[in-house]
């Protein structure tokens, strides 16, 4: 997450003329034009039967414009997708060590599995005799999900982490109303270095945010939170570990003082992988958490999207789970898809049983590592992380940077000021040496922040590399190279980008040139 | 572990580098009464093969819509994807990159997405469309909060023609927020006059065409009842191949099209990932929600693509954002715009013709039945028929003679006195005799 | 293919500082070590099972030292392959017009096809009546492969092209033995301008080569083949259209001199797809000609292979084919496996009975075509070629150019020797463009041959800008502009690289490096 | 059609520009008489859905090895490849290149060729290994053909535990070639003399270890024979996988190894494409088939790949070529190397211990059964059985039970007095369940 923008500069002349070919193709990295530029309405890359002649029972509702959508034929459809793709970065071709995005291998495998016809091509409303391997692997999964995090049930509804959240926000609603406090509670704390859709969340299912400030260690201070509770409180949000890269060590007595105080325990659990298996939500007080997929358990990120975001919930708020779910009922599984057999149910939140094609894969996941891998690889991707800390915190500064870490460390930008440079600047630069930035100037509590993930499938060679190019980075910038930066990217298919002017004029979609 | 690449020589190192004795150390935050130490009620690690045994076991519990005949819709559908869709969003480039924050690398997904952008604008005749929702009732719930922020009124008005679930989805979140969503009656035929309905309190009317029972709704005189009122038209479609034969939202004066994606480039998945689309008019573009893909240039004044407007997002704007999204249907939306692109209009409405002329004729097939009615006027690739009896009993007995023929609708509506109805749908990969055999099947299920 | 080397020149210091960076990295362009530097052989990315307890069975023969493999994990090897992959051009990335090799779209439903479990994963001696699809599949391939060519019989067996042509002359051998000419016919006809395969296989069979040159227009001579015809000569190899990407107008003729003479027509049809739908080699009187499904039928190079290279046969030679072979028996499939069903068949010329994976794709490929799709195919295969031919040569030289060509167009160096440049330098100066050259220096005939085939599946504007940039090269090589040349390639993963060095001091392996 | 770009109006301006007035007019050099006018017998085109149909109808009439317990090997193993392999192998940049004839732009496949050579070379404890060959039977007829350039000798002697394919091969070759490849009789148990048949007219003496019964076989004593008479040792196998745990043919001082390389990496694909290994000793170089990738640098001093000494190739020799090879199995070979990358040594150890161990266990099982023999005295993961009665029978009785019960003898040697023998494999992919359920089946053939 790219949170400001940096300076947009001219480039030289002499840059200009050096990357100039007459196609402007520089061997491999070859342009490409638009879909609407390069194809036309009439050609097409599918081969369709005649359709059967039948009298139409469209009424008057036929299409009369047509869309003006261009047709490739197949090799230039390939073709073009092809050289995109290209164009991008990605895992698969090197760190990408964005902080909060827990970006891991993705497995072949589950890609495979997610395949089988069996799960693929199945219709969420098949009867459910039809679907009972999709129903247990549903109920497996929650198995997973329930031990890994010591807490009693899961809804499997949410696409997402923010859906999660939502989610959980909606179950704790329900709660709420059933005690009768609807009215009264309509607060929500969330800590201030909390992610963008925790307050958004927050807001979208009607609560107030109140923020509640860090102490200087990073982490929650108990006091603080004590200060802000009341009767109007419904929930607390709580990342943890935090978005600092911190574990919450207070999580335990943040959570018998909401408790306490009437309220539920809600915990931004995108950060799981960093202790899965070392402890359980559960076991530190929490009553709903959302678990990111698509993070912790490797399923894909896709250029953004989809995820899933099941939400994992104490004893306390297990009756209040959206529609649907599944119930094992002897050797059958069934769905139950209405509030009419669930009277306490929180309603529905997206139209059928949930991002099933990222549930195979995170299964396939599991069930590769086990519990003791999972451990495993919370373990590996800490000690990567603290291993990056301590191997740039003589060169780069950050606010925590003397303390143990978790799955990700913290670095800011002061040291890069006196050579009157950003992380921004830094991060562009990082790109000319092959790598992909860490997530810059999140979270918004620390000025200038960039927050390094190796995550646990880093081999040493590549974090080797990486230090050792960030510290050749930090050298350089503490010498006033700043030609190594303002230029850069310099490498990459474009140098930086005019975001002011996409902003200013907004052009959201192609439109055929006028003719001059 | 396969997928680890640190052995113990490694970890021994850089522990040393780190300066501590051992990697529980770095958990020392952890509450120690609170650290895992007892073994997990978990399976063993599995290897390759075993991880394949054991869901391909789950897999083949399941009756998929490729084996038998198939007709169920119902906000999902089974069309033919071609190959080189699935193959290419498995480009790593495009399978395993992340939100495209570093544009620099990162054109191909966001010229893509620009790309798709401009698709769904053509497809639904509206100005601008941003890069994906969740899915078509999220996109929905989404368009109602819209229409609230825009028209700082309250109460929405579901037509009795929207997708149950997408229905519900909305009540769900307006319940939540503490705003009002009015639901009309369950509206088979089509009949309902929502116009009537609409007053100086409504944000706006939702409804659903080809609508849920499969009927063709004209919106432009809903359309023009919510603008005399100022309130807007949220127009919904859960099957995107209609686009390509019926009229769009945009020609029938919506100001926001929220609609399902899945029927172009993806599968049917068990319900899920799918794809929301959401469409508006120009002038409601900064209350729109999701991420918008825009042109600019680059230093070198080359033509580069860039996230933008993201003021709107969570990420900048926090509590004050237009919605909650962070990760959205980017690898689904890629897969509707290759196929689209692959189609073209030619290969859409093409597509569409023959979706539509395989459901005409299941519908003449299925009408020929004695006790069988269809009960739409006009429809797309799905209708809604009549039996004698119960549409669940038949709907089971067909699937135990091996053909999936449609969704009950007290299914998605129970208790709502429509048990003898079965909505059906038919597309391109139904064959003559997939649509003879499920005619038998339900001849036959009626029968007994 | 690329018969010669270039010079071999030094970049200049300035060019080199352009391109360093601390990784050696540049953006996207990222380097990558040897399995061999990165991977250790303790290390694994395949997880497996503990082994049985049993008493072993391998006598003495136990390997002693291990191989020294180095394992990579699976995220290391993702990685490795995806980057390596990224260093390579690709038909899905441009075009690739190399003239004799069709490189024409491969479409992935082929792909998919071929992957069904019921073809990929068979055994090729499971009992027959456990793969009857699999030999209906090889049944009705061969049934396409005799109507397109107008011939009598298929040899499935052969792996490529050059091993077709291997077992077309086998097939000869055995005929004339069957005449009892064993002895007497040894030498085969083979025109210069034959692909190299030609003569080596040739030779690898047993027989004696005898070169036959063409007239100045490019194609034969019937009156050369007539001098060369005697009572030794077993068979005469032509290419058709031949490598010049000329139709051999009098094919008919020398066909039945050759007939006359007692000897057999073997046509090499690697450029069939030129003429597929428009004519069929058993009409133009050829007795045996191989098929590179690899080329006409869209299989994929794969950066090499695998092909397969099915033999079609008159019916003076169908009984002379190889084992195995299909023979259908009422409604089921046999295959025939030994010469004891079949005593006048050469023998065999490989384990198993072909290249089944690649059969798969291209009957995929002829199901999605159809005879008029193929015969289509040919004629934008035919047009594209002569599209390009009339728009360059009036900036480039060659042989033919004011001729109608086939499915290629031949140009040669001569017009770029007033600069001092060479085709090789033109074709490193395409990379630069962003586009794969095309063969040069072969066919051998044409002194610095430019061989260009764009195939059919090359779009209108791909052609025009490819045609764009090479009329800029020429304009380029003619205003003497030899930096542009003499340098390039500048922004291929690597610039040029010394092949003479490479041929001097072979290194064909990694070694571990000596301490220093 | 969905191939082909070009479209009516582009094919008109392209007439237009090249001046002629139709494309017949391309064609004029095909004889009037010859040219094509009539339609083909042939079916018309098809939509890619309705392809699938058409091969997906012949692939379900075949029975995959994945869906029963299945035992055959002779040549041909199914092992389990990991799903990255196959993901691998399909990237756009290795599936649709061409062969690296323009290494600047090809540094990703000669990269992998070099580390496949290295692979191979390590594997076979070889000085050098070539970038493959089709598969291993002409990998063997050309290493035959080599040894008589080296040794400029006609004679090849074929061990009887040769798989009789190759032998037939090598046979078929050396016949049209006019030269002399005298095959010693099927050889069960391993007793063949072959030293004795060495002399100074003997190019090369063929040997297989694992052998086609399963034996393995010490080269040491032939290798000495072999070089005794300035004859070459040509070793062979059929099963990769062994050499993790086999003595490999360099340390038995084989002069070249040819193999099969389709067991790593490789699925069985009814035989092909499977892929051809091929080592020898550094001295032997130059008369290697096949393309080589060397290592060099560029004009930046950096490492790079070219092909290199392709003076002994056709494309450059012409008839004096080592060999006529020029397509060779560079896919397969990436996946091979891909394969053996993520096995390592301790994986590929693993393995081959599995496979051992499973094929033990399976003739312990075997052995078991009444009437059945065990022949082998050492074996890796394949073996021959003796039973009462045909061996064919037993299989085709076997295969009507649902089991794939491994290869009758017969098939491969008839008429040799081998009627009631059996090979058998069992690899990684049976479990205890499928080991048991061929005992069972066998047992059950037998007995009626
Ligand atoms: C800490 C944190 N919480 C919540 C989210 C939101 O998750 P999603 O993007 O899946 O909606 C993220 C993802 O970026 C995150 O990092
Ligand atoms: C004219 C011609 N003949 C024969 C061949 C040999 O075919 P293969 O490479 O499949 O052995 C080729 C391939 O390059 C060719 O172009």
């Amino acid at each position: 997450m790219l949170m400001r923008q940096g300076q947009f500069p001219k480039a030289s002349e002499a840059a200009a003329k050096e990357a100039k070919t007459f196609t402007g193709n520089r061997g491999l990295d070859i342009e490409e034009g638009l879909i609407f530029e390069t194809g036309r309405p009439e050609n097409t890359g599918v081969d369709l039967a005649e359709p059967l002649p039948v009298m139409p029972r469209l009424g008057a509702l036929k299409r009369k414009e047509p869309a003006g959508l261009p047709g490739l034929s197949e090799p230039e459809a390939v073709r073009h997708y092809v050289r995109l793709s290209r164009m991008n970065y990605s895992i698969d071709a090197g760190i990408f060590p964005l902080g909060s995005c827990t970006m891991k291998h993705n497995p072949r495998l589950n890609e495979a599995m997610a395949r089988l016809q069996g799960f693929a091509d199945i219709h969420p409303l098949q009867p459910e005799s039809t679907v009972q391997g999709a129903l247990e692997l549903m109920a497996e999964l929650s198995r997973w999900l329930m031990v890994l995090t010591g807490m009693d049930a899961v809804a499997l509804a949410p696409r997402a982490g923010a859906h999660g959240e939502a989610c959980g926000l909606m179950i704790i609603k329900a709660a709420i109303a059933a005690k009768g406090e609807a009215q009264s509670r309509n607060v929500v704390l969330v800590p201030e270095s909390a992610h963008g859709t925790n307050p958004a969340s927050a807001t979208s299912t009607g609560f107030e945010v109140r923020p509640v400030p860090a102490r200087s260690s990073g982490t929650l201070d108990p006091a603080e939170v004590k200060k802000r509770l009341g009767p109007e409180v419904a929930a607390i949000m709580l990342t943890n570990p935090n978005t600092c890269g911190l574990f919450e060590k207070d999580t335990v007595e943040i959570a018998s003082m909401v408790h306490a105080a009437g309220a539920y325990f809600y915990c931004d659990g995108a950060n799981f992988n960093a202790i899965m298996g070392k402890a359980r939500p559960g076991d530190l007080g929490a009553d709903a958490m959302h678990i990111n997929l698509h993070k912790t358990f490797s399923t894909p990120h896709g250029g953004g999207g989809p995820g899933a975001g099941p939400v994992v919930l104490s004893s306390r708020l297990a009756p209040f789970a959206p529609v649907p779910f599944v119930r094992r009922e002897g050797d059958a599984f069934r769905l139950v898809e209405h509030c009419s057999e669930a009277p306490q149910a929180s309603g529905r939140i997206a139209a059928f049983h949930g991002q099933m094609g990222t549930f195979v894969r995170a299964l396939a996941y599991m069930l590769s590592h086990g519990a003791e891998g999972l451990r495993q690889a919370a373990e590996d991707a800490v000690l990567s992380a603290n291993y990056v800390r301590v191997s740039l915190k003589d060169v780069m500064s950050g606010p925590y940077t003397g303390q143990v870490c978790m799955h990700e460390a913290l670095f800011d930008e002061s040291w890069l000021a006196p050579a009157g440079l950003t992380a921004f600047d830094f991060a562009k630069a990082m790109i000319d040496e092959g790598f992909h930035p860490m997530t810059v100037y999140f979270p918004l509590v620390t000025h200038g922040a960039m927050l390094i993930e190796p995550t646990e499938s880093e081999s040493k060679a590549s974090l080797d590399l990486f230090i050792a190019a960030l510290r050749d980075l930090a050298l350089a910038a503490k010498r006033g190279d700043r030609a190594r930066f303002a230029g850069a990217p310099r490498h990459a298919p474009r140098c930086r980008l005019d975001e002011t002017r996409a902003a200013r004029h907004p052009v959201l979609k192609w439109t055929k040139p006028q003719p001059a | 572990m396969r997928y680890l690449p640190l052995n113990g020589e490694d970890r021994a190192e850089m522990l040393a580098r780190i300066g501590v004795s051992s990697c529980d150390a770095l958990f020392a935050d952890i509450p120690e009464d609170k650290r895992l130490t007892q073994r997990l009620d978990l399976p063993p690690p599995k290897s390759e093969m075993e991880v394949e045994r054991e869901l391909a076991r789950l897999a083949s519990k399941n009756v998929a819509a490729g084996s038998v005949p198939f007709f169920i819709g119902a906000g999902a559908y089974k069309h033919h994807v071609p190959a080189t869709v699935d193959y290419l969003i498995q480009r790593s480039e495009f399978l395993t990159s992340y939100t495209p924050y570093q544009p620099e690398i990162a054109q191909g997904t966001l010229q893509a997405i620009f790309e798709f952008q401009t698709q769904v604008a053509a497809l639904t005749a509206m100005d601008i469309a941003n890069a994906s929702l969740y899915d078509g009732s999220t996109a929905t719930a989404e368009a109602v909060a819209m229409a609230r922020r825009i028209t700082k009124r309250s109460k929405a008005l579901l037509s009795g023609g929207l997708h149950p679930h997408y229905a519900g989805t909305v009540r769900t979140y307006a319940e939540m927020a503490g705003e009002e969503a009015i639901a009309l009656p369950p509206d088979v035929t089509a009949a309902e006059k929502l116009s009537a309905y609409i007053d100086d309190n409504t944000a706006c009317a939702v409804v659903q065409s080809p609508d849920f029972f499969g009927n063709l709704r004209d919106l432009s005189d809903i359309a023009a009842a919510c603008h005399a009122r100022g309130a807007l038209l949220i127009a919904v479609f859960t099957e995107a191949v209609s686009l390509g034969l019926v009229k769009p939202p945009g020609a029938m004066d919506a100001d926001i099209a929220a609609g399902e994606g899945q029927s172009l480039g993806n599968r049917l998945n068990f319900g899920g990932p799918y794809l929301g689309l959401f469409a508006a008019k120009a002038k409601y573009l900064r209350q729109m929600p999701g991420r918008l893909c825009g042109e600019t240039i680059d230093a070198l004044g080359r033509r580069g693509f860039v996230l933008t407007l993201s003021t709107r997002e969570q990420h900048i704007r926090r509590d004050k954002a237009t919605s909650n999204i962070c990760t959205n249907s980017g690898l689904a939306s890629l897969a509707f715009s290759i196929h689209l692109t692959l189609l073209g209009d030619a290969g859409l409405c093409r597509l569409a013709q023959i979706n539509h002329a395989n459901a005409v004729d299941l519908a003449e097939r299925l009408a020929a039945i004695p006790g069988v009615e269809v009960l739409n006027e006009t429809f797309f690739n799905e209708f809604t028929i009549k039996i004698p009896g119960s549409g669940q009993r038949a709907v089971d007995r067909m699937a135990g003679e091996g053909v999936l023929g449609g969704v009950p609708v007290s299914r998605l509506l129970p208790k709502s006195g429509l048990d003898d109805l079965i909505l059906v749908a038919a597309t391109e990969v139904n064959t003559a005799a997939d649509r003879q055999a499920f005619a038998g099947a339900l001849k036959g299920a009626l029968s007994c």
